[in-house]
Formats: C-alpha cells, structure tokens, sequence
C-alpha cells in the first residue's frame, strides 16, 4: 500500500547545514554510518593488501616497511573507527531513544560533537596515512614506538586521542538517557536487552578511555621531549606502557562485542517469535562482562616479562570474565527451543553470529591458559581468535542489525534474496580466511611477519587464507550496493515489517523528528510475543 | 549555530524558555545534567588515575630519587596554592547558594572572587615553572640534576635520570591539571555572563551547579597531587 | 617440555570441540525441529534459575581445572633447573647473538647437546623482541635493560625454528634463526672447533681491564666488598634491605651502582653506563659466577688454569 | 536541589568545612617535616582522603542533596580507580619473588 508522503525525519529539513548542524539524533546515526562505512573499506583494502602479501613466502608485493605501515594501519583504522564506533554510533543513537521512549538523546549538542570529533580524529588519521603512516602495530609499544622509529607516531597517536573522546560522549549520552529519559511505565525489568548491552558498552567507554587518552598524552610527550617515561636507558619501564595500554585495550574489545550481543539477544527473540530465556541473567551478564572486563588485561602480557604471580592472578580472572559469556551463549541456544524460527537474513547472521562466537570465546579458554599462553600468543592462532570475535562477532552482529532494522531507518525493504546470498557468501568466506590462521599458529608462525620464505611450509594455509579474503571481500561489498538500491527503488516498509516487540516498531518508519507521535506509555513486558502473535488482533501483514 | 533545539522547544511547554525540547519537565532535565557532570568527574578521575598509577610504580621504583627531585620544589608556594584552591571551593558553595536563594550580588561577587583566586593559583604556579626553569630543571635537553644529594643517605647523589622521570610527571600532572583550570575559568567567566544578564533563577540555575562541581573536582585533584608530588621526604 | 604442553592443548581442544558440538548440534535441531509453521505458535518460556546457575557453574569448574593445570604446565616452565648449562642471549635489531658459558659466539644459531638442560639469560639492546621456539613451545620476551630467563631442554636432535616474536621494527621477519640439537659427541666435536676459553675467563680479564680489581680484592682491605662467594647468596644493603645476589643485581650495580649499595661501604664506586658493553657484562656476570664457588682470600681457581689468549678471538662480531 | 536544603542557611556548614581543609593542609605540611619514616607516605594519603571525602560529601551536596544515583557513580569511579592501582602493583609489587 503506497505510504503518503508523510512528514519524518528525512524529509523535514532539506540542504547540507541542515544534515551538518542536525541535532536529531538519527541524523546524526545516518552521518556516522557514511563516515563509519568508508573507514570500514579504508581498513578492507588495508586487509586484502596484506593477505596478498602474504599468499608467497617471500616478500615480493610490498616492502618490509610497507607491509608493517599496512598492517598496523588495518589495525588501527579497522579498531578506532570502525569497530569502536561501529553498532554504539549507528545503531545505539538511531534506537537507544527509540527504545525507551524519548525524543531524542539526553544531550544532542554533544552527540554532534561527538561526530565532529570522530571526524576530526578520522581526517588526522588519513593525513597521517597519506603523509608516511605508522610502522609500530596498532598497539604501538613503548621503546620501539617511543624512541626506535621516526614514522608519524604522535599525529596518530593525536587522531586516536580525539577520536576516544567522541566515544567516551556516545558513552556519556546513552548512560544518561538510559537512566532519565526512559517513558513512563518503562521499567528496567522492562527494557530490551539491547538497552542493556549499550549500558554495560558505555560504562567501559566511560572508565577505560581516558586511560588510553593519558598513555597517548605520555607517549607524545616522551616523543617530543625525549623524558625516558617508558625509555629504559632514562629509568623509564615499558611494561607500565603494556600495563596502561592493555587496561583500555581489553574493555575495548567488549565495548566492541557488547552492542553486537544486543542486536542478536533482540533479533533471535523477534525471529523465533519467542520471550527471551532468563531475561535477568542475559541483561546482567552485559554489565558483569564490563565489569570483570576490567580486571583481566594483563593477559595479554603473560610472556612479555611480567612476574609469574601476576600471571597467574589474571589467568584466574580471564576464566571469571568468560563465565557471562558462556551463559549468554547457552540463554540464546536456549531462546530457540520451541520457537517458531522464520530465517530472514538478519536470523542469518543471528546464526552465524552464535556459531562464530562460540568458536571465538572457547578459543579465548587457550589463550587464557597460562601454559598454552607461552606458545600461542603472539602467532597467528591470537590473529585467528581476535578475528573470530571481531570479524566473526561484532560485524556479523553490525550486518544482522542494520538488515533487521533497514526498514525503520529507510522507510524501505531491502532485497531478501540478495541478503541471504550476501549472509552466506559472508559466512563461507569468513571461515576460509580465518580458521586456517589458527593451525598456523599453533605451528607457531608468529605474527606481523611479511616474508615467511624461511619456513616455507606455512604458505598453503596462507594462500586458503587469502582466497578466503577475497570471498569475504564480495560478501561485504553485496550489502552496501543493495542497502543503496534499496534506498531508491524498495518496497516502501509498513511500520512493523517483521511484527517485533519493541517502541522503535510503534512508530511509523522512517519515524517522525520526535520519535512519536503521541508520548508512548509502557504497559507490556519486554518481549510480549504471545501478545504480538495472539490471533484475536487482525494478522498484521508480514512482509516477505 | 542556529538553536533549532530552542525554537522547537517552545511549543512543548512555553512558560520556561530554558528547557530543551526533549525533556518532560525541568526536575528530569536537571536531574540529567547533574548525571552528566557526574559521569563526566568519574572518566576525568581514571584520566588522572592513569598518571597517579604512573607516579605511583615509578616513585616505588626510585624511592631516593624522587624524594631527591621533590625536595628542589618550592613547598611554601605548594601549600599556599592548596589554600588558593580550598577557599576558591568555598566561593564556589557560596555562588551555588547564592543562585539558589536568589542572591544576585552574592552571585556575581562569589564566581568573580572564584575566577581571581583560579587566576592567583596559576599565577604561584607560573612562578613555580619559572623557578624550575632557572634551575635547569625542566625536564628535556637542558636538564641538568648532577651532585644533589637523596634525602636521608647522606653522599649519596640522585640519578640525573630517574629525577628527571619526576619532573616530567610532575609537568605533565601538574601542567594537566591547570590546563583543567584553566578550562575551568573558561566555564566561571561563561558563568559570569549569565549571572550578569540574570538567567538564573531558584527554579533554573543547573548552570553554576555543574560549574560548581567540575571546580571541586579540579581542587580534589589537588589536594592530592600536593602531598604526593611535594611532600615525599621534608624532613631535615 | 612439548610434551606437557600438547598434552594440555588436547585436553583442551577435547573439551572446547565438545563444548561447541554440544551448541552446534542444538542449534541446528532447534533451528530444523522448530521451523515457522503455519498454525504453530511460540511457546513462550520465562527461564529457568536453576538451569541458569547449572550452566555457569559447571563452565566455571572445568575453567578452573584448565587455569590449574594451565598454571602448572606455566611454573614448570618459568623455573630453570639449577644445574643447566647457561646460554646468554643479546638481542639486537634484527639478529640474535648468543654466547655460551664456554665462550662460542653465534649469530642467529645456537647449538645445543642432546638431553642437556640449557637456560637462556637473555637481554636487548634497543626494542622488545621475543625468543619464540615453536617446536619447544617457549616463547619469552627480551627486554631493553633488564634480564629475563627461559629454558628448555631438547629431546631430539634436528634443527628447530627460532622466530622473533614481538614486533620490533622493519625486519622483524628476519630475524629467524636455527637451534641445532646434536648428539653429545657431534656437539664435543662442534664445541673443540671454536672454544676461546670459558666466558668467565674473559670475565676476569674484563674484571683486570676496568680496574674493579683495585677495589674488589680478593683480601678484605679493599674499598669495594669481596665478591668471592657473593653470588646467588643475599646481601645486607645499607638502607636495610637484604637482596639475592642474582643477575639483575650485579647487573645493577654495575651499571647503576648507587641504587643498592652494600653495608659497610662508601658510594664511591663510579657508574659503567655506557662505558661497558653488553657481552662485557655477561662476561663479567659468568666471571663472578665463576668465583662464588671460591672461599675468601683463596685465589680465584679459574685464572689460574686456563691459558687465556691475549687477543679475544676473531669469530667475535661487534 | 534546593527545596530539600536544611532550614538554616547552611553557610555554617559550608565555613566550618572551610575551616576544616585549610586545617587539613597545614597538619600535612607539618607531618611531612615530622621523620616517620615507613609511614610519612600514608599519613599525606589518609589527610589527602579525609580532606577530599569532607569536599565532595559537603561541598559537592553528595551528603544529603543528591539521590543514590550519584553516590554510585562516585564509589564506581574510585572502585575502578583502584583497581587499575591494585592489579598493576600485583606485577610489580611480586617481580622480585622469581
């Protein structure tokens, strides 16, 4: 049924000041979906160089240092601005207010000097690229990164610092809305999970960022001033930059996986028409997974020369942090029994999501054993685990939740066929690249090596791996030219295409500049599926 | 920039102009920006909490030389700066009270005295740098820290090295810190003109509240950066 | 070594294959078994607490059998036997120089007996690298101004991989190198090649050179304190502490000698900062070693014996 | 924030915390003169920590003005402030216990 040309927040204001000086904040959600979208190819092709590189033993498409400003760039690039920002920018400031019931974010100003300063960070980076780039590896160690390379340390280390802060004011903005602005009648017990996890990712934005904001201001200085802060010549200890950097580092890779464990706690329950299982142990899971986030990064430096008690203090706690992990995996196998599961692409990469972080997590046990540690840190068998997390986790979760909710933002279906195509091309290319890199590490090629040609026997699972890049390559490159598609020739979508619980699918889509309509007031249960489904009310026409 | 939030603010609840559209009623708008502030002090206490963390391990490390570097500090001038910022705290109660009672001359005399005492602080510790400077002490090519005996094993002389990892902790956490202060001003002397124009009214004054709580969180800061960095080993 | 190791990564992969086997079969049956049909409604299922408390505690359990044994296989790892023949280890950009106690230089090769325990001292002369021998599953990083340890003992002659492991700058992938594991004659025959007397013997002559030997005497009027016997034993330090004499000590004094000064003696020793290399204080470390063994006031039984020749050998590669 | 105030004018409290600071700093200046040795360091913490908690329980209303809310966001943020303090000095608190 053609909708009329109703007024939204698309159409309501015109011209580029009004996208540029926008305070909405789904504008703001679409801005940093653009600027996200072109970081995300930016570290892609940064990806396929370096598995190119590496499909001979010797090093014969780049140089040596080429190769090291590639992969440090894909590192850096890919985690500041892509997977940082990734769900918590786009997703989280489109739906968090959505969710609950408000008009917009506690602070809009802020939200949009949160984008600027995202973008200000994100144009230092690619000047930085493009005048030299780094050569230090995205965690850019102290003597090597402070005192043994005159590549453009301090000016990336500068964007990163600018850039944290945008994210340390999406997490400021969502733990005040969260608490403030939720609708009358929306209680915590009430909240989807979603919520929960963007409360739990913000509350490590809050806490760790400013750490790594003070270990770049101390790396800058040590780098202009020669001070020896992490010199050992001067006195200085370059453990305590492991120890700074890593305690910011490892709550990173939560704030990463956290928002993505939302957008599939709310695509399975929507898809298998179903009450999630143990609602209270799955949103209290979130926040002991920041919480206990907190306590284990030194395990990351079990081999790099930190005492043995030490080391055995934080391999304890990394098997505490994996216990929520582990339960939000069982909550949402569980979620499934007797469900009436309908696979639409965003349930595609619900699925792919589970397999791949089940895979992702139990290899995070071998890791967290101090004595497998010693011989697979540092080797491509972490490179596997990260990925698999990361990749596996976190930009499945991404792809899943912009196709599940598409229709909200754009007013428009996107093409099913070709989603699912994309969601398995995604899948089989994923595995392909990765899961061969964890038999090469524990051969023991160890990592950031750009020509292996002295141990030659390693190039057979390298070249799997790079034609599984290339497979992956396609797979991302699908969605967005169907996402642009769609924008001009889809289906317009009706207000609740796939009849999921939730305020956001109360609203007309795209929804109006303030939300709704008429204030929403909260009388149901989280996930009332059995309400949605009753058959007394009319069949609401689910669209195929 | 246009403040489009205000114009369409309006026909949501007309008779007070100062509250943003997207709020109920203006308990939950302050009660927001109190949060705010509030979570804003808790990311600025691990940014300072990764430098005292710094400090701490390396002061463990090399004890005597420290104690050594911090000894050359001038004390008096750390002491009277703690005082500048301590009664600065209590214009700051004073200017919060003021607003919400009602006080205009209060106000505005309490956030002025405020802003002279920030500006007497950075002025004892522009005196400070300038006397480190003269001593060469300033961390960087120029510094120079050779035959200065450790406090308490006398002949023995600290290592120009380490007691240069304290003076560049010690910039870097006290220069952190006025640069706080001097944010902090920025935020008084903003203050300052809407107290002039008369915005604030008992019912809307959330303004000098916040201002209010990033002062004594900058004043916290130095109550603790005084002892830890001047006071390591004073005695004779 | 490998050994313990394989045996707790099996264990491992058992458990976790099991674990993701148990989630992949359920999700599969599920997704299969509860297909929309027309007709058939969701069952809605609150939760179940118990069920909830069930599957985080038993996680948790068998995560700690594997932190324990994890932790095991780790201790026995991080402590060297006493009695293993010593290597020491100078990492630099891009190369690895090793040293035995019996005075061989190597580049990038390090030869090693059959059967013998070997412990690596190991430190760098600008960035982090990382001892990585895949076959033997150690890997320790080597840092800048400090000493750290790590040993191994090979089972199996044949020549090994040796990797650096943590990056450290543009031909970080070229610093691989071999472990060569002989039988003991092959390894006697290698060792005859190129011996230039034991490193402790350069010691001594190093121990002449800087003029240590004015202050450490042998008797007890010298200004500096007695080094026979002091090694691996504690000191009385004059701030009170007491502090094993290991290698980070000596290393310490030598270079920083007022952070731990003896009882009983004036500051007066000068710093060798700078002044002394890498392999010098190796030596000057197995050199001190070497006389802890001497009772005070007997004449340092190694000078004696060897013939030390007056040049240092040509095979050394500054 | 106001309405709850104490029906006095609280400007009492305000000097005698006032007071009590500036008495605060003088003991910690005069106790770092004093030789106790082992304990100096934990002398100006503990007169650090009093003077601080005296600032923020009464100058910044955490005492009686603000809601539970704000208290939790106070200890959360020193909760995790410690724990980077503590869990860094595990490592090198025990490096010397090869």
């Amino acid at each position: 049924m053609p909708q009329p040309e109703r007024e939204n927040y698309l159409n309501k204001h015109y011209g580029v000041w009004s996208w540029l000086l926008t305070t909405d904040h789904k504008r703001i959600a679409l801005l940093y979906l653009i600027s996200i979208t072109f970081f995300f190819f930016i570290g892609g092709f940064f990806a396929l160089l370096i598995r190119l590189e590496l499909l001979t033993p010797a090093g014969d498409l780049v140089q040596a240092d080429t190769y090291n400003k590639l992969f440090t760039m894909h590192g850096m690039v890919m985690v500041f601005f892509f997977l940082i920002p990734s769900i918590p920018a786009v997703l989280g400031n489109f739906l968090v207010p959505m969710m609950i019931g408000a008009k917009d974010l506690a602070f809009p100003r802020i939200n949009l000097l949160s984008w600027y300063l995202y973008i200000i960070g994100g144009v230092m980076m690619l000047h930085c690229m493009l005048t030299g780039g780094v050569d230090t590896g995205w965690t850019f160690y102290a003597p090597f990164a402070t005192n043994f390379t005159n590549t453009k340390i301090v000016e990336a280390a500068l964007a990163i610092f600018v850039a944290g802060f945008s994210s340390i004011l999406t997490g400021l903005n969502f733990v005040v809305t969260i608490h403030r602005m939720r609708a009358p009648g929306m209680t915590w017990s009430r909240l989807p999970l979603f919520i929960w996890a963007h409360y739990a990712t913000s509350i490590i934005q809050l806490l760790g960022t400013p750490v790594i904001a003070v270990t770049i201001v101390l790396v800058a200085c040590e780098r202009a001033l020669h001070l020896g802060i992490f010199d050992p010549k001067l006195g200085g200890d370059p453990l305590l930059f492991q120890h700074l950097f890593w305690f910011y580092s490892h709550p990173a890779v939560y704030i990463m996986i956290l928002p993505a464990m939302g957008v599939v706690t709310e695509i399975i329950a929507c898809f298998s028409r179903k009450r999630i299982f143990g609602y209270s142990f799955v949103a209290f899971s979130s926040i002991a997974i920041a919480v206990f986030g907190f306590l284990v990064w030194a395990h990351h430096m079990f081999v790099a020369g930190m005492s043995v008690y030490a080391a055995l203090v934080f391999s304890l706690l990394s098997y505490a942090v994996a216990v929520p992990s582990a339960i939000k995996v069982f909550n949402w196998t569980a979620t499934l029994y007797k469900g009436s599961i309908h696979y639409d692409a965003p349930m595609l990469y619900a699925f792919g999501f589970l397999g791949l972080f089940t895979i992702g997590g139990l290899t995070g046990l071998f890791l967290a054993a101090l004595g497998i540690n010693v011989h697979v840190t540092d080797t491509y068998f972490v490179v596997a685990h990260f990925h698999y997390i990361m990749v596996g986790g976190a930009v499945m979760g991404y792809l899943g939740g912009m196709h599940f909710w598409w229709p909200k933002i754009s007013g428009k279906l996107y093409p099913e066929g070709w989603a699912r195509l994309a969601a398995l091309i995604v899948f089989i290319g994923f595995n392909l690249t990765f899961f061969p890199q964890f038999l090469l590490g524990y051969m023991g090629m160890p990592r950031r090596y750009y020509d292996y040609s002295h141990m030659p026997e390693f190039q057979i699972l390298n070249v799997l791996s790079t034609a599984g890049a290339t497979v992956l390559g396609v797979g991302y490159l699908l969605p967005m030219i169907y996402f642009l598609w769609s924008m001009r020739y889809g289906k317009p979508a009706p207000d609740n295409p796939w009849n999921a619980a939730g305020l956001e699918w109360k609203t007309p889509s795209p929804p109006p500049t303030f939300n709704f309509d008429e204030e929403p007031v909260v009388t149901w249960e989280a996930y009332n599926y059995e309400q949605l489904d009753a058959p007394s009310k009319e069949e609401v026409p689910v669209a195929r | 920039m246009p403040d489009s939030s205000a114009a369409t603010g309006l026909h949501a609840e007309a008779h007070n102009p100062a509250l943003l559209h997207h709020f109920a009623e203006p308990q939950q708008q302050r009660d927001a920006a109190s949060l705010g502030m509030w979570v804003f002090l808790a990311t600025e206490v691990m940014f300072f909490g990764g430098l005292f963390c710094a400090y701490l391990i390396y002061r463990r490390l090399y004890f005597g030389d420290f104690a050594a570097a911090s000894k050359t500090i001038n004390m008096g001038l750390g002491a009277t700066n703690t005082a500048v910022l301590i009664c600065s705290s209590l214009t700051v109660v004073l200017a919060v009270w003021a607003a919400q009672t009602a006080r205009r001359t209060l106000l505005i005399t309490s956030l002025i005295i405020t802003m002279l005492l920030g500006l007497v602080f950075l002025g004892i510790k522009g005196i400070e740098y300038r006397e480190k400077f003269v001593e060469h002490h300033v961390p960087g090519a120029s510094f120079s820290f050779d035959k200065v005996p450790i406090p308490g094993h006398p002949g023995q002389y600290a290592d120009p090295h380490h007691a240069q990892l304290f003076f560049s902790l010690y910039f870097v956490m006290t220069g952190l810190h006025a640069l706080h202060m001097i944010i902090g001003l920025g935020i008084f002397l903003w203050l300052l003109i809407m107290a002039w124009k008369g915005r604030f009214t008992p019912e809307w004054h959330t303004p000098v509240e916040i201002g209010g709580l990033y002062w004594h969180f900058v004043d916290i800061i130095w109550i603790y950066l005084f002892p830890l960095l001047y006071l390591i080993d004073r005695h004779p | 070594m490998a050994a313990h190791v394989d045996a707790l990564y099996i264990f491992l992969l058992i458990v976790t294959g099991m674990m993701t086997l148990l989630i992949f079969i359920c999700l599969v049956y599920f997704a299969a078994r509860f297909r929309s049909r027309p007709g058939v409604r969701a069952e809605q299922i609150e939760g179940s607490t118990p069920l909830e408390v069930t599957w985080s505690t038993i996680p948790f359990l068998v995560f700690m059998v594997i932190f324990a044994w994890g932790a095991v296989v780790y201790f026995k790892e991080r402590t060297p036997p006493d009695d293993s023949t010593e290597v020491y280890v100078v990492a630099k950009q891009w190369m690895w120089k090793l040293e035995h106690a019996e005075g061989q230089r190597e580049i990038n090769e390090l030869h090693v007996p059959v059967g013998r325990d070997v412990k690596l001292i190991m430190t760098s002369q600008d960035v982090i690298h990382s001892f990585f021998i895949p076959a033997f599953r150690i890997k320790q990083d080597v840092l800048p101004g400090r000493y750290t340890v790590e040993w191994f003992r090979a089972t199996k002659p044949g020549t090994y991989h040796l990797f650096c492991a943590e990056y450290c700058g543009t031909q970080h992938s070229g610093m691989v190198g071999d472990i060569v594991v002989m039988e003991p004659a092959q390894y006697e025959a290698w060792m005859n090649g190129g011996s230039t007397g034991p490193l402790s013997a350069t010691g001594e002559k190093v121990f002449a050179e800087l003029g240590c030997v004015t202050c450490h005497r042998t008797d007890t009027q010298g200004r500096g304190p007695n080094l026979q016997g002091v090694f691996g034993k504690p000191v009385q330090l004059e701030d009170g502490r007491t502090v094993t004499a290991d290698e980070n000590y000596v290393r310490e004094c030598i270079l920083d000698p007022g952070a731990k000064r003896v009882k009983g003696f004036q500051p007066i020793m000068p710093t060798f900062q700078g002044l002394v290399s890498e392999e010098q204080v190796n030596a000057l470390i197995a050199y001190i070693k070497s006389i802890a063994a001497a009772k005070p006031g007997e004449g340092a039984k190694t000078s004696a014996s060897v013939v030390a020749p007056a040049q240092s050998n040509g095979s050394q590669v500054q | 924030m106001s309405e709850h105030e104490s029906a006095k004018s609280p400007l009492k409290g305000y000097f005698a915390v006032w007071i009590a600071l500036l008495v605060g700093t003088g003991v910690t200046v005069y106790a770092a003169t004093l030789d106790l040795a082992p304990y100096n360091a934990a002398v100006a913490l503990g007169i650090a920590t009093i003077k601080a908690t005296l600032v923020t329980l009464f100058f910044m209303h955490v005492w009686h003005a603000s809601e539970k809310l704000t208290k939790l966001v106070v200890i959360g943020a020193l909760f995790f402030l410690l724990l980077l303090l503590g869990l860094t000095m595990t490592d090198f608190a025990t490096r010397g216990w090869s």
